[in-house]
This record gives structure tokens, C-alpha cells and sequence, in this order.
């Protein structure tokens, strides 16, 4: 997909009430701050959010959760849920890239990917059945690194959070996962990384309450304002 | 009488102790004490603490309503069918919390077993409500429960129900008025720890509830969105529920304590 | 037999027991009238305390029936089984099974409360009881912080409290210590005589059996061995247990006019003439102990070995080995100047006699 | 006898009943058969759950060794501060399971209180290896053994005990040769919780341990991986998981109930 | 008085328990010789099973020390406390306590197994143990499927199999039949003359407590009112309880020659003198009953009236209110035939008379 949405941004009268919106957990800064713009530039209207895995909320809007606007970390998983009739027309709004994360005073002395494949220091990836994990597979391949992971996590979140503890040498992680986490964590970067952006899609959903709302909230985030706050956050443009 | 402690039970005992009270401790230290005030009288975290006290405390009251008659129909009941029955009941300890809200979404979501018709006839479904949190919480809870009231009912001393028969109450009232008041330590520890494990619950609230604030974001659902944005909040956030909780055990012991 | 009871309505209770429980095979017809007040006797295992059960329907019958007041309580051939609540039975624990999380006033209450009766009615109710059996001072205590004895005769006022048809009380006054058992037995036998319904009394003392009870019932191995008045079983005891338990000596033999001939070779000589299978029995206190073969006129007179000697009351019981016969043994009570000037002491070979008239015969 | 049931508890019994059978029923018709001998004998997925049986069953000994005698001192210490105590070994239930994964790691992490000198002086870290699965679980699990046992201790009669002192036995005695076999069904029940709690670990456990498959990952983590891609082969694992555990609980339910 | 016993290096039981519990506040100095069997008496809550509970180590003393075959057990004092397994002390309780999940023969084999004999030894002992109380067929039996009775006689073997120097034992045949009792009785006494050690039997039962005891000890509230050897006793109670145990009616007055001055302003006449304060005492078989002032020999005669009327052995009891003096009662025995011909009646006016030389006079 791409970014064809025209952009009509629709008179504010137009829009009220409560729009609910389920995202991907790793976007709950960005989009608490969207969400406050968007309910200045529309007054009347209240954004709800419901954050958690890609995976979970696909399941429940697949269960008919009464929400308005799905935002996923992943195309595979907005797939299932367009597949199933439940979104129509998702469109990529931000990407994302990986980076290795080390523990602060980096003691692994993690200098690129090929340290991945040293037996000797304490890896972490994600599992290849989640994004992150296909996506590290795919940049391992490029690089021709044979990764000696010690954990193969299920959700980037673990992954930094043992990097933070100095639990880990060095994971593969996502820029925004380093940007979040602050002084904590050091991020390396390495050109491979090219090779596997991740992108995120939004769509409105079918059974959405409150379409207008809802198609509303979809422009906001497209919008230079939404592309902005997305941007601090560390998100890249698609 | 004070008993004089064999060594070769306080050394295990104390190695089990700082096991579980270490890791508390290193939580603390962890903890961002210098903007504790400021992650604990955050608004949404209040909210969050609040639905999850309502709804942890409702969730007990439920389990201890339904699990205590199903735990003496167990524990008094001769059909042989009773131990396969009874290693079902144990099933949901074992089921992953997240798989638990998918199965809840089978009989109680909107197109499930008996959430369908309901939905049919009134237009309202469970799921993403404080009680598809209630019923989440009650149903990771309620074996903890069961087992406990049934391990106390077979403890309990059979004679005194027969002695109240003899006396003219009926089941029910010997039931009410002789058996439960007997296991009544053995039910409030069993509702402690139903209360506690709603407290705690996650993956079958997060899948069934969602996680909206104010209406099914517990306690846990908020940590673990800290976690996402500001891991050291996510500590602070932890030890202010325990700190809630054991507040609250304590103060319930306390009370029980007295009446035992 | 039962049967014809029931149809004419007869009132008290009715029952015919049956089941096996453990090496227990029970098998006890019993019959007590209204105000009638039964003693069941018997040695431990006897079965005394399954009979209660059965009667309050705590266990079920295997085969038979139970009809109190005219009402079948449990009738196995026809299907009939009332529960314990809906009988009119109070019972009084061998173990007092006081409920531990209620105070001794609402234990007593609870019979009348679960039976309907307002809280204030029951708790009055409460009071009277536990004066009459003298507790009324515990009302507000723990039944874990009264003592044993008191917390039997707690359980007394709450088998009483419920006003039952039938009452059934397993060693009711085991517990309590010489003063109370006078005043709690006699209230008791006030009570019963009082009282409509029909009574049984579990005991191991004969002296309660007596005091308390009309008839006595002794069963052995859950089988009935004598039946009768307290006098009647005391006179003519018709088992060994029974003739210890009354304190009588007890030989079977085979009778022709005045003489018993017993199976192991002797005789007895009685006053009374039996012909045929008869019981003959004797009191301790009517043997008389010699050292010398004494010449006069007990007609009984047997060389035996004394075995033990004890004291019992004011005087001495002395257990003569192979009198009359070789493998029996009887008592003989003697005054303590008695065994002194004798020198009486176990192993020693003595004589012992008595009259013929002090002999009683009757048919086995 | 068989006691008449009442209805009036029988009604919530029943109600308890179908709340605890119907979703896993749901998740039986919902499992895709079709395809369940693939799942079910992917290498992978008997892997998981060997693992998850191994530590299951180590983490449930080692509750057991450690937390017997600490619910023993629970029980029969008079101190002051038992209220606190008890309160704070029943927290680890409330704590979410990733929070309480870092607690381990504050302790027992590479850089933690115990393990960072361990890992000085040997090398070895507990994270990423089993054993930080079996420490994992015990954790989560242990709360659940102590207060069964605390429990049943506090409902045993202690005058056998005072008998067993008269007739010379010494406190260690006491405890292995009356107190133990006095409460062995509620130890047993206790560690049937345990085990079950600590078969259906999550959270603690990928934290922790990490997910690694033949070392870390354990059956609750398959199924979790599993719903991230392939949904209904992740309830056909969740189903699999509960018939292993069904016929383990029924299989030492009937040794118990033989014993007892 | 006791640290003199303890220097001396006195064997036997030396104990001066003091301590408050709940209502009760026990005060009882007790000293046991070897060898010698003491009875302790009292009423229900007077603390007989405290004060065994006290000796066996399970309930600590607040004052006092007891000292057991030189050997001192406790001494608040010095800070000295042996723990119950320590001690050389054997219990039989009140309610069995026999371990359910042990059979028979473990239940009495665990003593010696739990002091370190092997596994053989301790079971060949228990045994023993068992038939010595005629309970070996239960060996193999769970403690839940035996009677009560039979419980009762494992419990005693258990006790009896450690061997104690001290042998406690609170009401042992309490749940006992007749006649297993009188074995059971015997046995006990045998084997209480062959042990070396010190034993104290809580007893209700004052025949049992004749049997078996050399010396009796009785305690009301807390407190001794009362010691001497059976006889002593049964002739001079010091206590209305006292009395009521053995059957004798008691009066306390001011003596002056043969003539004793009630409080409530009768008197009583005595042959033997005494001056001051002292007791009376007599057999109620010595009170006879007339319906008309009777003129003759005895020297007392009372007005009063019928309270009570009840059967007690071959004799029937008549409690007689008021006599000798307003306010108290004393109880005649009379043969059941004089019942009947008197027509005596509750509520009856008689005269009661007792002759002087039938009164024992003692000092209080
Ligand atoms: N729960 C049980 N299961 C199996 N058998 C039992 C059970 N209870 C009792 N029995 C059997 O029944 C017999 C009689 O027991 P019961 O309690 O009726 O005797 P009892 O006459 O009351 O004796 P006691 O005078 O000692 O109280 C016992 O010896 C035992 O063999
Ligand atoms: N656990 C307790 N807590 C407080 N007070 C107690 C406790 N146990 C007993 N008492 C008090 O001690 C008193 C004496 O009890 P104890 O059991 O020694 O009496 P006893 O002489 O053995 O009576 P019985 O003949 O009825 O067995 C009781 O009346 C009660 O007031
Ligand atoms: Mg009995
Ligand atoms: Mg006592």
C-alpha cells in the first residue's frame, strides 16, 4: 500500500463522539499524543485506546470488539484480520528499522552484527513466528551472519527489557524500541538493517461504530501533525 | 507452648522464605523512588488500581459463591465420575491465561455458545466490559478456590454434620450453619488466594476485556503497558500494587485471625 | 410380628436392625414403648453404638424397618427411608460433638432453631436446658475451653432441647465425675419419666442401667443375648458378660431334681428342683472360703485354687481357679479380716461352699 | 450415606461447573482436528512439552522441600510479625509474572544480588537455562503449596502431636512421623496446585528464562508463539497441554484417593 | 519442703505446679513414691488433666518445679524446662488420641521406635503391650474402624510400651465395658506393682480409684482439699464432694464432748468426744426412716422431708431435706420393701434417726 489517501480533512462539525482505537502496544506514545491533537482539532470527540499485541487485538476484532480503528505492527497480522472481512483498505503509516541494542556501557563490546554469531556472548532475537523475528532472519541472511541467539523472545519489549537488566550482550531490536527506552540502552546501527523494514498498517474497521470517527482518526495520524508525533517517537516515514 | 524449631525444617524454611521475599526486596531497590509520588497519583493509575481492587474483590465474592457449593459436591459426592471432574476443574490452573480468553470467547464472546443468543435477544455482549474482566478474573481464580475448600471439606470432621442432622437441620442448613462455619479458615484461605490470583490475572483479562482505560484496564494491563513505554514506571507501578495488596491481606487476616 | 404392630398404629418404637458394617454382622430386634427407657448393654464392639446410628438415621439399614410413634422411619422392603432431620430422635454423642464455633448456649439452641423456632424462643429454650443439667453458668463459653465432663452434659440439654420422640444417648453420664452423675442422673431419670417418647440408654455401668432404665437389652457380637428388667437380668444372667457385669457367678449345666450336673464333671446342688438345660447362678458374697475341708451343711463344696484377689468396695474379691469344675472359675466375696486371718494369698488351694439355697436355677 | 443434595447448592454448583467445563469445551470444537496429528507430533511442540513436564514436576519437589517447612513455621511460630510474613508470601500471586521475572533477575540475574557474585567466580548464570525455568516456576508456584499447607496445618488436631512428644519423639520426629502423614492430603493438594501453576507458567518464565526451543521453551510458550502465527494450531497445542494434564492429575488423584 | 527432696536426691515424683489458665488457677503440690499409684479425684473442671498436662511437659508452669526421679524436669526458678520428649513420662489422654494414620501396632510400637529401639524390637514390644490388655487381634486394625473401648486399650499399651518412670493416666477405663474393665483393672494393677515408676490415675470412678490407688489426692478448683489412702478417705471426707464420692453424709460443726453444734442450730450426737471444729460423717445406710417420732436407743433423731427417692444398687436412696438443720440434706438407704411399706413419697414428712455410735467424728 501506499499513502493515496486524498486528504480531505473533513470539517470538524463533522466529527464527534467516541472513536475507539486498538493499537499495537509500541505505538502507545505516539499515539496518546496523536490522540490529544486530534481530540484539540475535533472538539466533542473522544479517542479510547486499547493497546496490546498485534496478535491479540487481531483476535478480538475477529470476535467483534466494537472499535473503530486498527493500528498494527505488522501487515501479516492486519492481513488475517482484513481477510476475515472485519478492515478494509489498510494503509502503511510509519515503518520501522532494526538496530542492535546494548546495555549501556556496552560490556559485550558489541561492535556489529557479526557478534551475533559469537557463541561466547549472551544474544537475544525475537522468535522467527513474530515480525521482528522474520524480520531478523531476513537481515541475518543479507548479512551472512549465522546468529547464536541464547532466547528467542516473543515480543521486542522482553528483548530490551534484558538489555536494560545487562542481562543480554546485545539484542536486535527496533529504532524506536531504543528511542523509547531512553538512556538505558545504547543502539547500534548497521546497514543490513535496509533489508527488513518493517511497516505498519492502519485501516478502519467494517463494524466500526463510528466510521466517520474513525476515517477521521485514520487522516489525523496520516497527516504531517500525526507524522510528526510518529517521527519523535523514532518511527520513520513510509 | 513454644515449640523449639528443628534446624532441619528452619534451614529449608528460611531457604524458601528469602526466595520469595529476595526478589521483593530487589524490586524495591530497582524501584525509581525519586518519582514514585508522581507514577502513583497518576490518574490512570488510580483508575487502573481501582477497577482492579472492584472487579479482584467481585471475581472473589463470585468464585467463593459458585466454587464452595461445587467444591463440597465434590468432596461429598461418591460418583465415580468425581476424579475425572475434579482434574478438569484443576485444567484451568494449567491452561496459558491468553488461550483461558480465547475459550471464554467460545461460550461468553460475542458469536459464542451462550454469548450469541444473548447478544440476539439484548444487543450486549461481555467481552471488552468490566465483567468480561470480572468473569476473566473469576475464571483463572475459581480452581484455586475449589481446591482449597475441598481439601478443607475432607479435613473437616464428618460427625458434627451428623450430629446436626440429628438435631433437625436439614442439608442446607447444616451446610450453612455447622459445615461452612467448620471450614471457614479453609474458605477464607482459599478466597485469599482467588483474590489474589484476579489481582494478579493478565493474559485472560487483556484477551477477553481488552484493555480500555477506566473500564477493563487492570492493574497488570497498566504495568505492562509501562513496561512498553517507561520500564522503571512499570516497577514502580508493581510495588504499589503489592503494596495495596498486602495492605489489604493483612488487614483480612487480621480480622480472621480474631475469629479463628 | 412387626408388621402387626405397625397396622394397629402401636406407638414408642419398633425395629428390626439388620446390616453388616466392617466384621460387625448387627442383627437386633428392639422394641420400646412410649415412656419406656431402654439400657443397652454389651462388651466394646458390641455394636450399641451402630444400633443409635441405624435408629437416627445416620446409617442406612441393610434389611429391616424402624417405625416410631407409628411412623415408619425406614423400611427397607418397601423403600422408605426418612433422613435424619425429618426424625423425631435426639441423640447424645459418645464424643460430644459440641459444635467447636458456636458457644454452648447456641449449641443447645440449634436443635430448636434448625427445627424453626425463633432465635429468642430458642435461646430461652437453651437457658431452661442447660439449667436443668446444671451448665447454665457456661452459656457464653467455647465448647473447647469446657471441660470433658461439662461438655457432656452440654451435649445432654442438646439432645433434650429438641423435644424428640425418641432419645438416644451413648454413655451419657461416662464422663461426668461422682457428684454430677448423681444430680445429672437423677435429673435425667426425671426427665425420661417425664418424657412420652421412648428412651435408650448406651451404658457400661450397671448401676446407670438400673437406675436409669425399665428393661435392659444386651447385645454381644450385634446379636440380643437377654432382655429384661433390671431385677429380672441381675437374678438369672444368661451370658458370662451379663453375669460379670452384675456380679453373679454363672455355670450351665444339665438339671434332674436338685442337682445341676455340670459338663466338665461336677454338680451343683440348688434348693429349687430344674430338670433340663438351666443356668444356675450365685452371688460372690454367698461362697464362703476355707482353708481345712469343712464338715456342715452347704451341700456345695469344691476345692479350687485361689487365682487373684483384689479389693472391691468394703470387701475383697477372691477368684477361685477350677471350682467347680476343671477350666471355670468363680468369685467369691469375702470381708478384708477375712483374707488377714486366712492368709489368703494367690496360688493357695482353698475350699469353698455354698448353700443350696443361696443358688438360683433356671431354665437356659 | 449418600446425603441428599439441595438444591440450593446444588444450583451454583452446577452454574460453577459449566463456567469451568464449557470454555474448554468451546476450545475442544474450536481446535482444528483436521490437522491435529501434525500439531501434535511436531517435533518442536513434544520438545516444549517434555520440557514443560520435567520442570513442572522439579519445580513442584523443590516447592514442596521449601515450602512445607515454611508453611510449618507459618503455622506453629507465634511471632508478631507472622501477619506480615504470611502477607508477603502470598504477594508473588498478585505480582504480574513479568514483573516477578524481574524480581528474579534483581536476585539471581548475571548482575543480580546472588547471581552477579556467582557469575564472577563460575561463569555460570542462571538466565536462558532450564534451571531458570524451574526457578521461575517454583516462585509462582510456591505461594500456592504454603498456603494449602498452612492451611491443613492449621486444621490438624495438635494433640497428636503433644501425644506423639509424651511417647519421646523429638520435634523432627513429630513433624515426619505424625504432623506430615496428618496433612498429607492437604500437602498433596497443595502440590497439585503447584505443579499446575508452574505447568502453565508464562510470564515469568520468557522473562526470566528466555524462549529457546529445547532449553527454555516450555509449553505455555509454544502456545504463544503458536497464536502469534497460527491461531488454531496454537488451541490445538492448549489442548494437548490440558489432556496431558488431565490425565496426570486424575492418574495421582487415584493413587491419593487409594492412600487416603 | 521440696528443695530439701530434691538435695536429698529423693526419687519418685516431686512437683509443685503452679500456674493460671483461662478461669482455673492451679495450685497443687503432689509427691509421688516410687512404686506408688495415686489417684487424682476432683470434680469436672477442678484441673486433674491440667495438672497431667503440666507434668507430661505440654503445658508450661508459671511457678514451681517438678522433679522426677531426682531428675528435675522443671524449675521456673532456675530456668529449667525439659522438653515432653525429654522426659521420662507416659500419657494415656482422655480421648485416645491414637494416631489414624498408623495401625494398631504402629500406634503402640511408636514409642519405642520414636526412642531409638529398631523396627522389630519396637513391634515384638507392642505386641506384648497389646496382649497384656487383651487387645493383640487388633494389631492389624486402623484406629478408625476399633470402638471406643478398644481404643481405649491400645491407648493404654502405647503408653505402657516407653516404659516411663512417671505413668499418667487420665480416666483409662472411663469408656471400659464391666467386664473388660475388671481385667483390664487387674492388669493395670499388676503391672502398676511391678513398675518401679511413679503413676497417677484420674479416675471418677472411686472403686477404680480404691483398686488401684495407694494413696488418693482429691482437687476442687485448682486446689488439694484432700489426700490419704483410700479408707482414710472413704472414712473421713473433708468435702462435701468427698462425701457425695464415697456415699457418706457430712456435716461441719463445733464439737464439745459428745455433742456436736451445727451452724444452722441443730446438733448431733457422737460416742466418740471431740472438742472444736470438726466434721461428722455417716453411712446412709446407718440413717433409718420413720414415718411416727419414733422413741428409742438413737440419739439422733431429725424431722425432715422427702426430696428425692431413687433406686441404687439392691438399696434405694431417700434424700431427706432439712434435717439436721434448715438448709442442708442427708441421704438414707433403705431397702426397697421398706419404701414400699412406709409408702414413702416425694414431699413426705419423716423422722430420721441415726445412732451415735454410727457417727464418725474427726477434726477439720
Ligand atoms: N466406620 C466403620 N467401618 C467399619 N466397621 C466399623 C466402623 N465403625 C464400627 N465398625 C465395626 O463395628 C463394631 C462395633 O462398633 P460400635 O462402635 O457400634 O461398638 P460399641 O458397642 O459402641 O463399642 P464401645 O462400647 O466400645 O463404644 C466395631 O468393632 C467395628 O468392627
Ligand atoms: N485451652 C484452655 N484455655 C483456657 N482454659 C482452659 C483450657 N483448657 C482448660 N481450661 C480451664 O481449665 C479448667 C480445668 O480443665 P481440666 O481439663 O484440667 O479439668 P478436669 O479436672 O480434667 O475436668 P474433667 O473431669 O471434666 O476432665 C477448665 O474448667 C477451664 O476453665
Ligand atoms: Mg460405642
Ligand atoms: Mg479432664
Amino acid at each position: 500500500g501506499n499513502t493515496a489517501s486524498p486528504a480531505q480533512t473533513s470539517p470538524s462539525d463533522a466529527v464527534t463522539g467516541g472513536i475507539t482505537v486498538l493499537a499495537a502496544a509500541s505505538l502507545t506514545d505516539a499515539f496518546q499524543a496523536i490522540a490529544t491533537d486530534f481530540e484539540r482539532a475535533h472538539p466533542g470527540t473522544e479517542v479510547t485506546f486499547s493497546f496490546g499485541s498485534s496478535a491479540t487485538l487481531a483476535t478480538q476484532i475477529n470476535q467483534g470488539a466494537p472499535a473503530d480503528v486498527f493500528a498494527a505492527a505488522n501487515e501479516p497480522t492486519m492481513r488475517t484480520v482484513t481477510d476475515a472481512g472485519a478492515a478494509q483498505h489498510p494503509q502503511i503509516f510509519v515503518t520501522n528499522t532494526l538496530e542492535i541494542a546494548v546495555p549501556r556501557s556496552n560490556p559485550g563490546n558489541i561492535t556489529g552484527l557479526a557478534d551475533f554469531a559469537d557463541p561466547a556472548k549472551k544474544i537475544a532475537v525475537c522468535a522467527p513466528q513474530v515480525p521482528c523475528g522474520a524480520a531478523a532472519q531476513r537481515v541475518f541472511a543479507h548479512a551472512g551472519v549465522t546468529a547464536r541467539p541464547d532466547t528467542l523472545e516473543s515480543d521486542v519489549k522482553a528483548l530490551l527489557q534484558k538489555v536494560q537488566l545487562d542481562e543480554v550482550d546485545a539484542a536486535l531490536v527496533y529504532h524506536t524500541d531504543v528511542v523509547a527506552a531512553g538512556d538505558a540502552v545504547e543502539g547500534i546501527t548497521f546497514a543490513a538493517a535496509r533489508t527488513a523494514v518493517n511497516r505498519y498498517p492502519i485501516a478502519t474497521l467494517t463494524g466500526a461504530p463510528n466510521p466517520g470517527g474513525a476515517a477521521a482518526f485514520v487522516d489525523h495520524v496520516l497527516s504531517p501533525l500525526g507524522q510528526a508525533r510518529l517521527d519523535k517517537a523514532g518511527f520513520a516515514r513510509p | 507452648m513454644p515449640t523449639p524449631i528443628p534446624w532441619l525444617l528452619a534451614l529449608p524454611a528460611l531457604a524458601g522464605l528469602s526466595f520469595l521475599v529476595l526478589p521483593l526486596l530487589g524490586l524495591l531497590i530497582r524501584a525509581p523512588w525519586s518519582n514514585a509520588w508522581q507514577v502513583i497519583t497518576d490518574d490512570e493509575a488510580l483508575l487502573a488500581l481501582r477497577l482492579s481492587l472492584i472487579t479482584a474483590t467481585v471475581a472473589m465474592v463470585l468464585a467463593v459463591l459458585l466454587g464452595v457449593p461445587l467444591a463440597w459436591l465434590l468432596a461429598r459426592s461418591d460418583l465415580p465420575a468425581m476424579g475425572w471432574l475434579r482434574a478438569v476443574i484443576t485444567v484451568p490452573l494449567v491452561l496459558p491465561p491468553v488461550v483461558g480468553g480465547v475459550a471464554l470467547f467460545t461460550v461468553l464472546g460475542r458469536s459464542g455458545l451462550l454469548g450469541w443468543p444473548l447478544y440476539q435477544l439484548t444487543g450486549f455482549a461481555f467481552p471488552f466490559t468490566p465483567y468480561a474482566v470480572v468473569l476473566a478474573q473469576t475464571f483463572v481464580a475459581l480452581p484455586f478456590l475449589i481446591l482449597s475448600v475441598e481439601g478443607a471439606l475432607r479435613a473437616a470432621d464428618r460427625r458434627y454434620e451428623d450430629a446436626a442432622a440429628t438435631l433437625g437441620a436439614r442439608p442446607l442448613t447444616i451446610f450453612s450453619r455447622v459445615t461452612l462455619p467448620l471450614i471457614g479458615p479453609g474458605v477464607a484461605a482459599g478466597a485469599v488466594l482467588a483474590w489474589a490470583r484476579a489481582l494478579g490475572e493478565f493474559g485472560a483479562t487483556i484477551t477477553f476485556a481488552g484493555n480500555f482505560p477506566g473500564t477493563t484496564r487492570t492493574m497488570p494491563l497498566q504495568v505492562y503497558l509501562a513496561l512498553e513505554t517507561d520500564p522503571s514506571a512499570a516497577l514502580m507501578l508493581s510495588v504499589l500494587l503489592l503494596a495495596v495488596s498486602v495492605l489489604v491481606l493483612v488487614l483480612l487476616r487480621d480480622r480472621w485471625v480474631n475469629r479463628w | 410380628m412387626v408388621t402387626r404392630d405397625r397396622a394397629e398404629g402401636g406407638s414408642g418404637l419398633v425395629a428390626q436392625l439388620e446390616l453388616q458394617r466392617g466384621d460387625l454382622r448387627l442383627a437386633v430386634d428392639l422394641r420400646v414403648g412410649p415412656g419406656e427407657v431402654v439400657a443397652l448393654l454389651g462388651p466394646n464392639g458390641a455394636g450399641k453404638s451402630t444400633v443409635l446410628r441405624t435408629l437416627a438415621g445416620l446409617l442406612p439399614l441393610q434389611r429391616g424397618c424402624a417405625v416410631l410413634g407409628g411412623l415408619t422411619m425406614e423400611d427397607v422392603d418397601a423403600g422408605i427411608r426418612l433422613e435424619p432431620h425429618h426424625r423425631q430422635v435426639g441423640v447424645v454423642f459418645q464424643d460430644y460433638l459440641l459444635f467447636p464455633h458456636l458457644s454452648v448456649l447456641d449449641n443447645v439452641a440449634f436443635g430448636p432453631r434448625a427445627r424453626g423456632h425463633p432465635r429468642a424462643y430458642a435461646q430461652q429454650l437453651a437457658h431452661t436446658m442447660l439449667e436443668r443439667v446444671g451448665a447454665a453458668g457456661l452459656a457464653s463459653a467455647q465448647p473447647r475451653r469446657i471441660s470433658g465432663g461439662q461438655a457432656q452434659r452440654v451435649a445432654l440439654a442438646r439432645a433434650l432441647a429438641t423435644e424428640p420422640q425418641l432419645l438416644l444417648l451413648d454413655e451419657p453420664l461416662a464422663a461426668l465425675d461422682a457428684r454430677t452423675r448423681l444430680t445429672v442422673r437423677g435429673e435425667l431419670r426425671r426427665h425420661l419419666a417425664d418424657f412420652d417418647g421412648a428412651a435408650i440408654v448406651v451404658t457400661h455401668d450397671p448401676v446407670d442401667a438400673a437406675v436409669l432404665a425399665d428393661r435392659l437389652v444386651v447385645i454381644e457380637a450385634g446379636e440380643v443375648v437377654q432382655t429384661g428388667t433390671p431385677s429380672e437380668v441381675a437374678r438369672r444372667p444368661r451370658t458370662d458378660y451379663v453375669a460379670r457385669l452384675v456380679g453373679l457367678n454363672l455355670l450351665a449345666g444339665t438339671g434332674s431334681a436338685h442337682r445341676v450336673d455340670l459338663p466338665g464333671g461336677g454338680a451343683v446342688h440348688t434348693a429349687d428342683s430344674a430338670d433340663g438345660d438351666v443356668y444356675v447362678a450365685f452371688r460372690p458374697a454367698a461362697v464362703s472360703i476355707f482353708t481345712t475341708r469343712p464338715d456342715g451343711s452347704p451341700r456345695n463344696l469344691w476345692l479350687g485354687r485361689i487365682s487373684g484377689i483384689e479389693s472391691h468396695g468394703e470387701g475383697v474379691r477372691v477368684e477361685i481357679d477350677a471350682a467347680p469344675q476343671r477350666g471355670s472359675s468363680i468369685l467369691a466375696e469375702v470381708t478384708p479380716a477375712a483374707v488377714a486371718e486366712l492368709g489368703l494369698l494367690p496360688g493357695a488351694a482353698v475350699w469353698a461352699s455354698v448353700k443350696a439355697s443361696d443358688v438360683e436355677v433356671y431354665p437356659r
